[in-house]
């Protein structure tokens, strides 16, 4: 059925783009949107509570933090690097690539793993303040968007990466696709690590 | 695609690129965490870590995200969003300031 | 795809529907068309529920206290409307209209049936998302219906779910905010989609400037949805947070409900919620009244057999609409304690959004200067259109200034401004459009007979309805009053609530005939002698009645603006190439 | 102290500042009437003067333009704006900025909770007594501390707000515990309740009688039932009615939190 619908994989010639690239940044606008709240939200509870910590080194790990940042710089890399790969017909650099970003992405889960269980261990809960309110939403709320990244990811690496084969175009839109998804989430995270963690 | 026709020499030339903007984004981490350290006051704290943060953002958006060369239709989009954004941002302004005055 | 599968499954179009299996043809659809209708169908029953709901919660406005007759035993023991009742009745009676009823009519079914079609696509840009975005309307559906079920039943803190109110309620109100999540969800996917189909699927010849108003309307419609949902999403995500991990987003410390204090870490503020909630529930009214105003253009073009006065004008209008929706919102808050700058500042873009909606309905009433109307159904649900609309605008004046605002803030005469809008506006305007693509949906007119009996008692009845809420408003009855005779001022303006009451149920009586028409015209209608039995000009009238599969078995052109006519006044569609 | 009469429109006004309310209010709806009969006498003559019918055929050139329509949209603008600048801005300036001299005043505090509205009078030494959510019961629904000195003359009065005539009333309006709306249909005042902020507001009274408090923001399953009543005294019943107050709060310490509302 969709063999009907048009530039799928060739983009528009007026718009110059194709249906899936214009989609998912519609969809980041809307994602914009969705953070855009939640930052407004950070700033007026630290403007109006009365226990936040000084700097956020105080009470949360920054060291992990720092880590996990290099992490998903890293894995915003190894994406573009694996559609690079397409771009250059190379399907086994693509995979590597793919499966980096992903074994990357688990990092990046792992540490925050650990951080949360820290953080429970001690009795703090998002219950505890206003700032364990906002570090655990805000980072929930990210670390689910990693979670569908790394789905989204590994289905592309896995099943979904036949199309190859097929339809190569069409594959490479989706690969670039997949990391403007991915780069979205790194760049959320830019602007998180310094608000939680160091300021 | 925006870079639908590129060569295997351009492909190779944007991998450089990519490797560059890497090593910047890494320094700018670095640089980050490091002026936390100082533990400045607290305006201007914010304010540079927000400059060093939105300077990453930009070469994340700018380079990976190919915004510094993208069709004209995503550019008016984004901005469509980005004022929509700023309104939003306005909200704490407006919560924490607008009542009796 | 590469080209030559493209060229090889044209050949094969029809024959590929019908080899699918039952449940893929008609329940898990990837058809724009079946998606819509699913869309409709459901959306109509959501309406029909809001509905009822309003029809009881009205019985307890008129006669307060006493037993809805015959039906009332079904819920409490004495028969009698109880409080809670009332309160969670009203709170789904909002969300069930505005979220479930008519925004999946407007933009669900007309957006999916008709964007393809008016731009010439054979389908949506990605129909397994449009599928995905029905199920997940669906789904937010069956929690928001299952939510009367939960064992202290629904929601109840109103369509809008202040905090601290909402966050103390019982655990309806989760359950509400997880049924938000599923339709916001939903509504994105459907933006996406909309917008990406009506920017890339365009068919050759059909610049931005010649796409139907409808188009633009759905367009700007998707683009509110898109940029306007998030904030209530994320919202909606702390909201939840306050209710089940113990946060304090919206809660200031020191809270006191029924003489215990509330032991969480406080330091939240419920302003913020107002702040959050209005940023998209502005725009949503736009949301509610663009795709109205998009389905009146196309039935006035065709029914006045002329074309619409000042498109232009008209698509920057209604773009500008759209933006300016987005900074509004907190007129909706005047009453929170809000200064002079900032109630200024809202006042004056409330003002200044004024300008468009009016330059709209005066192109609309421009285009009837010269015309040759005949009065089809649609086209006299399209012209009541006008002046309700008419009214639902003006009367935002008062609210929209601070000052007026203050005595009718939270009083009947925002809900008769409101329903004004949507009531007699957008769905009248829905109405039309039921009347108006029903032929191109099924291949049968709806009977006009039936068709003028619903059209008269309906304008009548709904006028009887809302008309005294204006009244009722400026009386300072506050709104959602479970019993108003207990002040002095409410029992003076009861009669007015029998008034309302009875216009009510005879509105519900005037559905009848609709509901009829549109069941059983699909099998006996008269049938449609060509593709266009209206005389439309949009590319939806190129495709046969109803459209195969793929909608365009031979591609279609356009070759001019909508709305044209040759100076010997014969129709010229977009799709006609001879001039 | 006469009933007032209540209708289907605008309730009587007492206040000194409802009349220019009510004359926006008016302004508007004649406005508002004019415009809307215009467009409705416009709109009939067209349907019926353009009807479909034998002979009549629609003007299809598409290129008459019209330009009343365009100077009434500019009256339209300007008027707006005249409302916004000389009306909408300056009253409400007047009411939520220009308050009245406290010393002048009667100043209460209104604590609203579900579903009840405590008025708070600070009693003879104008000083509120401070208040502490532990001390707060069934008795004590502000958490008043008798012990504060301040505090020993403060006048708690549950639902039953009452002032003199004439004289400038602040209210400091808060909730306990969820969102409620105090209005006063008749003073032109409402004043959004919200728990975490206090909110201050004014009005004065220009006739003597007795009115309903409502609240105007639902607050849950008793929404309804928040009535409370202010009762617009001469100034000689208001001194009698607070001096008999203040005798049976400091007469008797231990039972000053008993409530005064039988004192109408």
């Amino acid at each position: 059925m969709s063999a009907l619908i048009p530039y799928i994989d060739e983009p528009h010639p007026v718009t110059g783009v194709t249906n899936a690239k214009l989609g998912i940044w519609l969809f980041l606008a809307s994602e914009v949107m969705l953070f855009g709240a939640l930052f407004s939200t950070l700033i007026i509870m630290r403007s109006s509570a009365t226990d936040w910590p000084a700097h956020g080194s105080d009470v949360l790990n920054v060291p992990l933090a720092t880590l996990n940042t290099v992490f998903l710089i890293a894995s915003s890399v190894t994406i573009v690097l694996s559609w690079a790969a397409l771009k250059m017909k190379d399907l086994k650099k693509f995979k590597l690539n793919m499966g980096l970003t992903i074994l990357l992405s688990f990092g990046f889960l792992v540490i925050k793993y650990i951080e949360y269980s820290s953080k429970f261990h001690h009795e703090h809960f998002p219950s505890t303040s206003t700032f364990y309110a906002v570090y655990f939403t805000l980072t929930g709320l990210h670390g689910l968007h990693v979670v569908g990244g790394i789905i989204a990811n590994s289905y592309l690496l896995g099943p979904g990466s036949k199309m190859w084969f097929t339809e190569p175009e069409r594959f490479t839109g989706r690969i670039e696709c997949a990391g403007l998804y991915w780069h979205f989430v790194d760049l959320v995270w830019i602007f998180l690590f310094p608000a939680l963690y160091l300021l | 695609m925006s870079h639908g026709e590129m060569t295997v020499e351009e492909v190779k030339k944007h991998i450089k690129k990519y490797y560059v903007v890497f090593g910047a984004l890494l320094c700018l981490t670095i640089v980050t965490v490091g002026i936390s350290y100082l533990h400045l006051p607290t305006l201007q704290a914010i304010i540079l870590a927000m400059a060093v943060a939105s300077m990453k953002g930009g070469l994340v958006a700018a380079y990976f995200m190919h915004l510094i060369d993208e069709k004209k239709i995503i550019y008016s989009m984004l901005w469509l969003t980005l004022v929509l954004f700023a309104f939003c941002m306005l909200i704490p302004l407006f919560t924490l300031h607008g009542s009796f005055n | 795809m590469s080209n030559d599968t493209h060229n090889h499954s044209h050949s094969h179009s029809h024959g590929g529907a019908h080899a699918l299996p039952f449940w893929r043809k008609y329940i898990f659809s990837t058809d724009h068309k079946t998606i819509g209708l699913q869309y409709g169908i459901t959306a109509i029953f959501f309406l029909l529920f809001g509905f009822g709901l309003m029809l009881l919660m009205r019985w307890q406005l008129a006669y307060p206290k006493q037993a809805i007759p015959l039906i009332g035993k079904l819920f409490t023991e004495d028969g009698v409307l109880s409080p809670e009742l009332y309160n969670q009745f009203g709170a789904m009676h909002g969300t069930i209209m505005v979220f479930l009823g008519v925004v999946p009519l407007a933009v669900g079914a007309f957006g999916n049936y008709l964007v393809p079609l008016q731009v010439g696509a054979q389908d949506m840009a990605f129909p397994k998302l449009n599928m995905l975005s029905y199920w997940a309307y669906f789904c937010g559906g069956v929690v928001m219906l299952g939510s009367f079920f939960s064992p202290n039943g629904a929601a109840a803190s109103g369509w809008t779910s202040y905090p601290p109110l909402a966050v103390v309620a019982d655990n309806g109100q989760s359950l509400w905010l997880i049924g938000m999540v599923f339709l916001i969800t939903s509504s994105l996917l459907g933006s996406v989609n909309t917008i990406v189909t009506a920017i890339q699927l365009r068919v050759k010849g059909l610049s931005f400037m010649r796409w139907p108003i409808f188009v633009w309307a759905q367009v700007t419609t998707a683009f509110l949805l898109l940029l306007a949902f998030p904030p209530l999403e994320a919202a909606g995500v702390l909201q939840l947070m306050d209710r089940i991990a113990g946060t304090s987003f919206f809660l200031p410390s020191g809270l006191v409900v029924s003489g215990e204090a509330l032991k969480v870490s406080g330091g939240g503020n419920p302003i913020l919620w107002q702040h959050l909630f209005w940023f998209l529930a502005h725009p949503e009214v736009y949301v509610l009244i663009l795709p109205a105003v998009g389905i009146v253009g196309e039935i006035i073009a065709v029914n006045t057999k002329k074309p619409l006065y000042g498109y232009k004008t008209l698509v920057y209008s209604l773009v500008f609409l759209g933006f300016m929706s987005f900074i509004v919102w907190a007129h909706h808050m005047f009453m929170t304690g809000m200064g002079v700058t900032m109630s200024t500042f809202f006042q004056a873009t409330t003002m200044i959004i004024s300008v468009p909606s009016v330059i709209i309905l005066t192109t609309y009433l421009l285009t009837l200067w010269g015309a040759s109307i005949t009065y089809t159904v649609p086209m006299l649900f399209a012209t009541a259109f006008l002046p309700m609309f008419a009214i639902g605008g003006l009367t935002g004046l008062p609210l929209g200034l601070t000052a007026s605002d203050i005595h009718l803030h939270d009083t009947y005469y925002v809900i008769g401004h409101f329903h004004y809008v949507v009531a007699p506006g957008t769905l009248f305007a829905l109405m039309a459009g039921v009347y108006f693509w029903y032929p191109k949906i099924t291949g049968r007119f709806m009977s006009d007979t039936l068709g003028k009996i619903h059209f008269w008692l309906s304008v009548i009845a709904i006028n009887g309805v809302f008309m005294p809420m204006f009244f009722m408003g400026m009386a300072g009855v506050s709104r959602r009053l479970y019993d108003q005779t207990i002040y002095a001022h409410g029992a003076a303006a009861q009669p007015l609530n029998v008034i309302m009451s009875v216009s009510a149920w005879i509105l519900a009586v005037a559905q009848l005939p609709f509901l009829y028409n549109m069941a059983t015209s699909w099998k006996t209608g008269k049938k449609v002698d060509s593709n266009n039995p209206w005389g439309g000009t949009t590319l939806e009238w190129a495709a046969s009645s109803p459209p195969p599969h793929e909608n365009f078995p031979t591609p279609v052109e356009v070759y001019r603006a909508p709305y044209e006519y040759s100076p010997n006044k014969k129709l010229l569609p977009q799709f006609v190439q001879e001039a | 102290m006469e009933q007032p009469q209540y209708g289907f429109w605008l309730p009587p006004n007492i206040s000194t500042h409802g009349a220019e309310i009510d004359g926006l209010i008016s302004t508007l709806h004649w406005f508002m009437a004019i415009l809307f009969i215009g467009w409705g006498i416009y709109l009939i003559y067209c349907l019926i003067r353009f009807r479909a019918r034998p002979g009549h055929e629609a003007d299809v050139s598409g290129n008459t333009h019209f330009l009343i329509p365009k100077y009434i949209e500019i009256a339209i603008v300007i008027f707006e704006a005249g409302l916004l600048i000389f009306f909408a801005a300056p009253i409400w300036a007047k009411v939520k900025k220009n308050f009245p001299n406290e010393a002048e005043s009667i100043v209460v505090k209104v604590t609203s909770e579900q579903f009840a509205w405590t008025i708070h009078y600070p009693g003879r030494d104008g000083k509120f007594g401070q208040l502490k959510t532990e001390l707060i019961d069934g008795t004590n629904p502000v958490g008043l501390d008798r012990e504060d000195p301040n505090g020993k003359d403060d006048i708690l009065s549950p639902n039953i707000l009452n002032i003199p005539v004439n004289k400038p009333v602040i209210v400091q309006l808060t909730a306990k515990d969820v969102i409620h709306s105090f209005s006063l249909p008749v003073m032109r005042v409402k004043q959004d309740a919200i728990p975490g902020m206090t909110i201050p507001l004014w009005f004065q009274a220009t006739q003597t009688g007795k009115f309903e408090i409502a609240c105007a923001q639902l607050c849950g399953v008793g929404h309804t039932q928040m009535r409370g009543f202010f009762n617009v005294m001469s100034q000689e019943e208001y001194d009698t009615w607070f001096n008999e107050e203040e005798k049976s709060l400091l007469g008797d310490a231990e039972s000053a939190t008993q409530p005064s509302g039988e004192n109408q």
